[in-house]
């Protein structure tokens, strides 16, 4: 099948920060992102888990975006000034995709 | 003191407080028992229902005086105050750098929603009536002491003031989940008074109590997980202070109230909520605004230490010196 | 007149509207209340659960006679003739495509089953009684009005034939949860009888209507969501017929009623049944089959115009005209 | 026989079982009605702490006799001996391989809470009091049969004695979260007596049958998709096992509970956990200590088999025998 | 460790098309693959998210599915027959697996 | 911006092996690892499904670790200890990290 280079950008986050996160992307003229769950984790701020919170300040969250590599920089730029002061993972890997004219 | 023990020992066997210490048990010793996130937060989100709902009857019945105006500015006061003495005092017990101690300041200032519920359940036991109004009031107390605890970090060159400037930050305080339920249902509860009250009681009032104590179950289990990894996070500074800043809190409710006219029960709730430390509203906001504080410190303060302390000790001896002081 | 204004006045000072109203403004004002998926869903199961039990329980009290045949076939009919005349006035009030159109109008041919719960709870209120065999009359409309929007779609050219042959969708419709749930629990009741209620009516009675209530919220919530979203996607015209359609849906039930010779709450519920849109089962069966349909146009519809609409105005409406109508 | 007849007819027309039976009938039509996890994990804790709760508040009513040492022992006892039997039969029946049947026959040594809680409903309907304690044996039959399956399953070469011994595994068995909240909550029901029972008895008394009744509908759920995806996989000899070891688990159950002296409703109750498989302990422990058994086979018997049977046929036969047992 | 080349295909789609997807899938040789939810998420058919949501018509999920290089293309056009007139992203990445027997 | 090169391992395992695995992963030196919710999933043991499930036998979790290439090995020597007896997928990326000195 007829595919097309991209990345794939993943951006763990706390879920508190994910609205600005999100802001910050479509700004940077992101066109779509699917945001996933996160369960648990560890890291140099310890382990949690998100069973039993009520806490809107526990969890964290992936958000998950695929753009056409030269729409990378923005992005990243975007991200960063969002994850800069908080903790937070972003995990670029180059992908294939199909139906391009999506990205 | 008679009094205070007498409540407390009750206090200590009922199932509310034995569930919380059967969480805190279970995870102590490891134990996978856990509550799903989502019937946890479903069981915070009835109570914050149910509380302000029936705060809000309880007006409707009684009528809010002009006292619910000035109970209200009195909330705000205290909750903007209380992190400029949780600081001084934190700074003078501890070496905790000032980010850190502006941070935890900042849940003093503010309330724990699920002290205050089991207080209002200890109040309904013992058949002492209290202002429906104190919910509102314990709305009022949530936000105001983020702003103390951004301008205590921002005077150590921080600039904090952008943060607080920060779009969208002050809309996400003021309309946070909690505060919203609760002053909505209030005011539901006020405007429906005692025929909404008869149309939703088998909901919000039969199987209060059991589901209180459910939750505490998982309170438990968070406050001993929380304790379990943050164990050396907290020096004996802290830990003192997490016992001390309660009635040190509640002493400053105690005057608010006594000026304000409150009755017993009212000057007990009151006591309550300026003895307890946010759990819901501050780490969020200290999140975004306060990033480099360490929630560990934060949490572990005011779930594992403070929290406890008030559930078993601090309500008993709240409400004792509350009875003591309105001559009740 | 009188009796409309008087029904609607105390309809929506009940703690259930109200906290719909709650619920709408939080999220209009982006406030982050919300209600877990699992919780959401877990109260809606409960919905279902009740309010077929109750039924079947009524029936098994009352008796089913050959109305109870009659009512299914007549529910049948509405739900699938409902969407020509949505389709038509749809078409004819804005310049919608066919395939949107289509989708739409299936959406009013089918039902909200929260609506029919909410009037359910309004008629008790009232003491107005009704016949039990109305939730399966619910259940009949659910699907039928699922394949004349395929219909419809199809005389456009777009092959729906095809779509609507394929393995598996009828199954899904037919089968859906909701559905299953809802005609089981009848049946159970039925079975059981007031023996089967006795055992768990503290489960199915006493908390029903904050149950009912909280779920509201989370309603109001997704509906404000919703309009939120999707602002600018609906014309002045798709918002009139959003509420000129249940009027209009709720006549053709009226007369399907009279004809079948039912009870006040019956025929009310009958009304309200015809006038509601689905906001479950037909928006999934849309998605699987009419891709190409805006899924923002269908649910702000169902859910932001029409279900507000019935809840707040359109249920009392419904009850004085059939109290009217059966001289009641 | 009659009693037997006459107790399992209405048994079988009980909402409980019949909402079971929809469940099944549902998923076996691959109807879409599922109950989010969370909602089935969170009425999974409401069982467990309300079960435990009243168990121990029926202690503390009777008062616990050296009767209750007893029985904890016994039940113990049975569930160490139960896996020899099964594993013995189930051997004989079927060609099944050592692990497998080592793993199987683990399940049913151990306990169904849910089996338990469905029976001490029927009790409570008929009015047949039980020893309150039953909820403790429970919990210590939970765990003593993992380790007897271990142990079959060493003899077989593989090195189970290793795999028992590794590190956690026992903490976990002993620490499970059923185990502590039923234990945990048994212990606060009998410390706080009927006082605590008044306080909490809306929440885990007056809706207790219809949680029940929806946990049910949720078993029948799994249970059916179970079934369907695991067609095949268990031959007719498997099969028989299913419905011939509760009865002989019950055989075993009734000589123990006659020589403890039980009253009729506690000897049918142990006589159901000896019957009963266990379907949340036990795999778990198993997919961590034995991982080449074939979840599929002990889960379908164990959920798909043997829950049904007890639910429907085995609760009234045992009650039954139980009845004539003790001549009440 | 010995690890073998193979391909992670990742398609986001609504649930209510999961079970044909994986209908599909499996009828195209699939031998496995793993569900993840999705929290919400946004592209060209606007912003969603699964907070409160009754409806089944609402959310997505992601469906992670690792094979040998060899099985992509059957895979990808039984993947394109259900998502083609449906919304939903289907990415490819280049991966290295343990124990490729299973796959 | 500034990218360094890492490894991207995503283990899909039974969630009751779950503390094991990330016991196992610290003991081997990794630093931060990220727990994915599963929904449901496919492969050899048959098709399962989280909904309705109370037993905490019967659902899986994915553990996303994100670390330096050099690490690669002992990492995966320690989740093929804890894997190999049990059913599980592991699945390596080569992948770019912001800020790598996390890792
Ligand atoms: N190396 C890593 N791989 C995957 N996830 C990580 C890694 N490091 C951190 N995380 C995630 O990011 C969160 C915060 O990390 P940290 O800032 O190191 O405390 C952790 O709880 C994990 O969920
Ligand atoms: N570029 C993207 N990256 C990641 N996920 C996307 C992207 N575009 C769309 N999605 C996901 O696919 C869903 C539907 O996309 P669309 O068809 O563009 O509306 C969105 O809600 C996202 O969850
Ligand atoms: N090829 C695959 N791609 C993605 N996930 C897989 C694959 N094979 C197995 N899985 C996951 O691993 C679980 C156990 O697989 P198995 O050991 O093959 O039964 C499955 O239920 C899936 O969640
Ligand atoms: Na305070
Ligand atoms: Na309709
Ligand atoms: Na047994």
């Amino acid at each position: 099948m007829d595919m097309h280079e991209a990345k794939r950008v993943e951006i763990t986050i706390e879920a508190v920060m994910q609205k600005r996160l999100t802001d910050a992307l479509k700004a940077a003229g992101v066109s779509g992102y699917t945001i996933l769950p996160v369960r648990g984790g560890s890291g140099r701020s310890g382990e949690w888990s998100r069973e039993g919170q009520v806490s809107r300040a526990g969890g964290m969250v992936q958000v998950v975006c695929i753009i056409r590599p030269d729409r990378l920089d923005p992005l990243l730029e975007a991200a960063f000034s969002v994850v800069e002061r908080h903790i937070g993972v972003v995990c670029v890997t180059d992908c294939n995709v199909l139906r391009a004219e999506r990205f | 003191m008679d009094t205070i023990l007498s409540i407390a020992a009750s206090n200590l066997l009922s199932p509310l407080i034995l569930f919380f210490v059967l969480g805190l048990a279970a995870s102590l010793a490891r134990s996978d028992l856990s509550v799903p996130e989502a019937v946890a937060k479903g069981m915070s989100l009835y109570l914050l229902f149910a509380i302000g709902f029936k705060g809000g009857v309880g007006v409707a019945e009684n009528g809010a005086s002009a006292a619910l105006g000035m109970a209200l500015i009195a909330g705000v006061v205290l909750s903007a105050a209380l992190p400029l003495v949780a600081f001084v005092l934190l700074r003078g017990i501890t070496g905790m750098g000032r980010t850190d101690a502006a941070a935890v300041a900042g849940h003093y200032g503010s309330i724990s929603i699920v002290t205050f519920v089991a207080a209002s359940a200890v109040l309904a036991e013992r058949g002492i009536a209290h202002e429906g109004y104190m919910v509102a009031v314990a709305a009022a107390m949530e936000a105001p002491a983020i702003l103390s605890a951004l301008w205590l970090a921002s005077r150590g060159g921080r600039d904090a003031a952008t943060t607080a400037a920060e779009p969208g930050l002050w809309r996400e305080i003021m309309l946070n989940g909690s505060i919203v339920l609760l002053l909505g249902s209030f005011l539901i509860g006020w405007v429906t008074g005692p025929d909404g009250m008869a149309e939703i009681s088998g909901f919000i009032v039969d199987p209060f109590k059991g589901v209180l104590a459910l939750f505490l179950l998982d309170m438990g289990l968070i406050a001993g997980r929380g304790l379990r990894e943050s164990r050396g996070v907290l020096g004996p500074g802290a830990l003192l202070f997490g016992v001390v800043m309660p009635p040190v809190g509640a002493a400053f409710g105690l005057a608010a109230g006594l000026l304000l006219g409150l009755s017993t029960g009212g000057l007990a709730l009151l006591m309550v909520l300026s003895a307890s430390a946010s759990y819901i509203a501050v780490p969020a906001a200290m999140r975004v605004a306060l990033p480099e504080a360490n929630p560990s410190i934060y949490l572990t303060l005011s779930l594992g230490v403070t929290f406890p302390f008030n559930l078993t000790l601090g309500i008993p001896l709240y409400l004792a010196v509350a009875s003591a002081a309105t001559g009740g």
